[in-house]
């Protein structure tokens, strides 16, 4: 089963912090010494704010994930425990993200690169959980409110465990209040 | 590269967050600034407090760093020119005398400043205001 | 604050009145989330959908300008329905009974079609505010930037007084300082009115200790707020009181004060201006001197931050080129000028300052060092005291006879209302990925790829639909002083009529539209109120290059010769 | 919401029934610009012309059609540099189509088809006197009153405009309303 990172709407302030540190995870610590607009500014999760909430949405690693199905060039597959995209494969054509229905996937430049027509290239992008980055998801890690948080297999696996424990308990005290 | 680590206080807003810098003194530049246990941030930092150090290196995006003295010789409009400290300290200090013998000390404003400047530089300012100058018209943001 | 940031969470409920904390101070906003998570209860007084409001258990949304109803209507309530602490009252305030006057006709009913806030909800805040304890007030520049801040603040204290809530931990009233050394400007007096330690100028006693320590006579005329500089420039008849030379340092009016075309006019018709800063901006264009300093990472020295905490910052890196420190410069200058300062270093300074004041006297560079952090007041060197984490313990007030005073006042509407030529109105509201003038995280690279020109102007969803506006789309807003360029974003987190702008920008500069009316004790701007318009602009992709076009010739204007962007 | 990447048109195969009313449609709408096209297929003097194709499969049958990439296989494959991009959307300009066939074969989809240009109610011949062809793949209806064809005559509905930004950011809102429901996950 696939990780991912979710973030809580009840902890998130909406600052925005873990979409810098996604960019400087993947881009390097160089990116404060180079051209701002040398590299590509991508954040691969994207802050919402609505009247109710403000939360971060990124992917969510699905098991049968849409985005992979419907890429036309295979550049979606499974890397350890995340879904990656490889995006010297991709040529942007937005099946993906139009697929994904959690809307997290976009189009970003590749800076640096160029089509025939002398723009840059545009490709996918999306969470990849840091794979390959040490310390794991930065984002977790620079969220001042610890309002994102790194869900594994063996924790959910664990947390299924414990409600069904206790969905046990409450049938079991419907059935003998007394004891 | 000699690396030393250097806790100093956010300078951005008024949480007053502890930050532990990375510093390569050999190369007088910041490798990286992870949060500090500080009283009030307890081990965390916001974006500011993570990713606002680089202005140091001056990449000129909005603006650049002053790097010498400057005096518009030639009035209001003139380009300035840069010139030694020597030289525009003893132009302040000439030109705040004339307008004070002029006009008396209240003529002149100064301010404080509620940034990176410090306590220190904060006191000294009013103390040149009030005593060297002779006016108590010394004021600064916090009223905007 | 009279409360340190860490009781915050520990508070049994939370009135946050005019406060953003998320956009202002993310690492109190933690605070408060973390309050949340252990049962606080949370009141949020504020116009727009705050983060603090969408967590909050009762989120007032008043309508701009209309504070102080409100608070009188809470006290009214508090005091109608006997939930106020009588003993408290008793032994440590005076002036209640004539309070009373003042708030007995600001009923719920009295204040709802000024707040337009239903009656019951007003009843059910201002109960829950009595009869949660420790409780807790935090305020920021939504009381503060109004022409009745002082009325709004002492309107405050009165809650806090009335229930009782002063002398312990996590209670009592805060105005979360914005700056990271606002509190510590404001502590070493550089203010017209008061000598460091908040001795005032117009006590002899205290003027008569300053003379003997600075060894000559001072002034006992209270001096120049900075908001009246441009008046006392451009149209002060009497001559005795009109300025001529401005030394400004480490601020930048001419983006950060309210109506900046007549600020504009003041800096370019003042005889003279020296600038003392670390960074080029629209200041420095009308300077006549400029002093480079060196920045925060470059000196050292010690801040106050917002809950009255002495903190030391230190070198990280030398400074290139021809600087000096900020107190240096001062210091040689004064020398200059036949008044000598000469220090060896920040720490000389610093104790001569602390032992002038005794709420700071024990606060030694060695105790700041040992601890951290040390509060204000400490008044005995030795290390046992290890400052004051919140102020007013027991309930004993820092008045002569130590009792706090009530003062109630009238409301009054904002001083420029919205008309049918400009229909909307305007507040100042931050960024919470910039800071003040913007020079220093302007360039910080992620921070300009995470937000940059032209800002936004935060816009309620139903007017944006009416006048069609699309999320990102360039508008003018304009108001009868100025206008600017921005980005719209929609939003349902504010009400109709309502508009929101930061004021970092120096393209969708909103200082262009700000009044400056103030407050008449605090001098303070009404920047949360004026009234504005905003157009369509048809052609977007005119718009688009005019705004890149701004930028750049701000660019070349600070004087900046590299190429587009930064200086690999 | 300012418009960043292009949109594109794509079918549901489990509505589509074959009908080609799309086909016929695409193609009315593009060749009434230079051929006398009426109301009724007896007037139709020239060769259909669609940029979208019915195609059947094991699953049933929908349109395929251009998805107007952003870097897009066939822009950077045309040597002839005849493939463009206006408005974000991928054009091919028929004038300069020589018909070397490179964009249909770098394109994944099979989006593109060399069919024959027709002006004036005929075909246009070639020196030789064959005639002329062209990469005829979905402009989006750039320039034709009320936007794309295909999905106005669709009777089932099967053909949906897509904007991905617009529609990503409100699949963004629904996600971050159901971490609202997620948030006591353990």
């Amino acid at each position: 089963m696939n990780y991912f990172v979710k973030g809580n709407p009840d902890l998130c302030i909406g600052c925005r912090t873990c979409m810098i540190g996604c960019v400087v995870a993947h881009e390097g610590k160089h990116i404060f010494e180079i051209d701002p607009d040398s590299y590509t500014f991508n954040p691969k999760l994207h802050m919402v704010k609505t009247a109710k909430l403000s939360v971060p949405v990124q992917c969510k690693h699905c098991e049968n994930p849409a985005c992979m199905a419907v890429c036309p060039v295979g550049a979606i597959s499974r890397k350890g425990n995340a879904v990656v995209i490889d995006t010297d494969k991709c040529m942007g054509c937005k099946s993906c993200m139009d697929a994904c229905p959690f809307g997290a996937i976009n189009m970003v430049p590749v800076a640096g690169s160029s089509q025939a027509d002398g723009s840059e290239k545009v490709v996918a992008n999306k969470c990849d959980l840091c794979s390959g980055i040490p310390s794991g998801p930065a984002c977790v890690r620079v969220c001042p409110t610890a309002a994102l948080t790194l869900v594994t297999e063996e924790e959910l696996d664990s947390a299924m465990e414990k409600k069904r424990q206790e969905a046990a308990r409450t049938a079991y005290r419907e059935m003998y209040p007394q004891k | 590269m000699a690396l030393k680590q250097v806790q100093t206080t956010c300078p951005y807003c008024g949480a007053g967050c502890q930050i532990m810098f990375t510093v390569d003194a050999d190369a007088n530049k910041i490798v990286e600034a992870v949060p500090a246990d500080g009283r009030t941030n307890a081990g965390t930092l916001c974006l500011k407090g993570h990713y606002g150090w680089d202005y140091l290196n001056d990449p000129q995006i909005l603006t650049k760093r002053l790097r010498k003295p400057m005096i518009r010789k030639g009035g209001k409009k003139s380009p300035l020119e840069e010139v030694s400290w020597e030289e525009a300290i003893s132009y302040v200090a000439a030109k705040l005398t004339e307008i004070k013998e002029k006009f008396g000390p209240d003529s002149i404003m100064g301010t404080g400043s509620a940034r990176g400047a410090g306590n220190e530089a904060n006191y000294l300012m009013q103390k040149f205001m009030r005593a060297c100058i002779g006016t108590n018209n010394v004021d600064h943001c916090a009223r905007i | 604050m009279s409360m340190g940031i860490p009781e915050i969470e520990d508070a049994g409920c939370l009135l946050c009145f005019g406060y953003n904390g998320a956009d202002s101070h993310p690492i109190v906003a933690r605070r408060i989330v973390r309050g949340r998570q252990k049962g606080m209860k949370i009141i949020c007084a504020d116009p727009r959908v705050t983060e603090t409001a969408r967590i909050s258990d009762i989120h007032l949304q008043l309508k701009g300008g209309s504070n102080l109803a409100l608070v009188n209507a809470m006290a009214n309530v508090i005091w109608t329905e006997g939930l106020a602490d009588t003993q408290f009252i008793e032994e440590h305030t005076k002036g209640y009974d004539e309070f009373l006057k003042v708030i007995e006709k600001y009923t719920p009913e009295y204040a709802e079609p000024i707040t337009h806030i239903p009656a019951e909800e007003i009843r059910k805040a201002a109960r829950m505010y009595a009869t949660t304890k420790p409780a807790m007030i935090l305020y920021g520049m939504g009381v503060c930037q109004f022409t009745q801040a002082v009325d709004v603040v002492k309107g405050l204290a009165n809650l806090a007084l009335m229930t009782g809530n002063f002398g312990g931990p996590s209670m009592g009233i805060g105005p979360v300082r914005g700056q990271n050394n606002v509190q510590g400007a404001c502590d070493m007096g550089a203010l017209p009115n008061s000598y460091p330690g908040y001795q005032n100028v117009t006590d002899p006693a205290v003027r008569e200790k300053f003379e003997k320590a600075w060894g000559v006579p001072l002034s006992d005329k209270v001096g120049c707020p900075i908001t009246h500089v441009p008046h006392r420039v451009l149209h002060e008849e009497d001559e005795s009181k009109r300025i001529h030379a401005y030394y400004i340092f480490g601020e930048d009016p001419a983006q950060s004060d309210p109506d900046l075309a007549e600020v504009r006019e003041a800096l370019d018709k003042c005889d003279f201006v020296v600038m003392q800063d670390i960074y080029m901006n629209k200041t420095g264009l009308y300077a006549d001197v400029i002093l480079p300093a060196t920045a925060w990472g470059e000196n050292e020295g010690v801040y106050t931050c917002a809950d009255r905490g002495f903190q030391r910052f230190r070198k990280l890196i030398e400074p290139e080129g021809d600087l000096k420190p900020d107190w240096q410069i001062i210091a040689e200058i004064s020398t200059a000028m036949g008044y000598p300062m000469n220090y060896k270093n920040t720490e000389e300074i610093w104790d001569e300052l602390i032992d002038l004041c005794p709420s700071f006297k024990g606060a030694t560079y060695e105790k700041i060092e040992k601890y951290g952090c040390v509060q204000w007041p400490c008044r005995d060197k030795s290390l046992e005291d290890k400052g004051t984490p919140y102020l007013h313990k027991n309930g004993v007030f820092a008045t002569a006879d130590h009792k706090a005073l009530f003062y109630g006042t009238d409301w009054h509407p904002p001083l420029e209302l919205e008309n049918d030529q400009y229909p909307m109105t305007l507040s100042t509201v931050r960024e919470v990925g910039h800071y003040s003038v913007r020079t220093m995280t302007g360039n910080c690279r992620t921070l300009r790829n995470l937000e940059d020109e032209p800002g936004w102007v935060q816009m309620n969803t139903e007017d944006c639909r009416r006048m069609g506006f699309v999320k990102g789309e360039l508008v003018k807003i304009l108001s009868k002083r100025g206008y600017c360029i921005t980005r719209c974003l929609p939003t349902d987190r504010v009400k109709p009529g309502a508009t929101y702008m930061t004021y970092q920008w120096w393209i969708g500069a909103c200082n262009e539209l700000t009044t400056a009316k103030l407050d008449p004790i605090s001098n303070t701007p009404e920047y949360k109120y004026c009234a504005c318009r905003v157009e369509k602009i048809e052609d977007q992709e005119w718009a688009e290059r005019h705004v890149m076009e701004l930028y750049d010739d701000i660019r070349a204007q600070m004087g900046i010769d590299t190429g587009k962007g930064a200086k690999a | 919401m300012k418009k960043e990447i292009g949109s594109f048109v794509v079918g549901d195969s489990t509505k589509c029934t074959g009908c080609k009313a799309c086909e016929l449609a695409c193609f009315t709408v593009h060749s009434r610009k230079e051929n006398p096209v009426g109301k009724t297929v007896g007037t139709v003097t020239v060769p259909v012309t669609p940029r979208l194709y019915l195609t059947k499969f094991e699953g049933g049958c929908m349109p395929i059609q251009c998805k107007h990439c952003e870097d897009a296989p066939c822009l950077n494959a045309c040597t002839k540099k005849a493939i463009t991009r206006i408005d974000h959307q991928v054009i091919v300009d028929q004038e300069k189509c020589i018909g070397c066939k490179d964009c249909m074969q770098a394109c994944p989809f099979g989006a593109i088809a060399l069919l024959p240009v027709s002006k004036g109610g005929k075909v246009v011949a070639q020196v030789s006197g064959e005639t002329r062809v062209y990469a005829s793949k979905c402009d989006l209806c750039q320039g034709i009153e009320g936007g794309p064809a295909c999905v106005r005559v669709c009777p089932h509905q099967a053909l949906r405009l897509v904007d991905p930004e617009a529609e990503r950011e409100e699949k963004n809102i629904r996600a971050a309303e159901a971490l609202l429901l997620t948030k006591n996950w353990r």
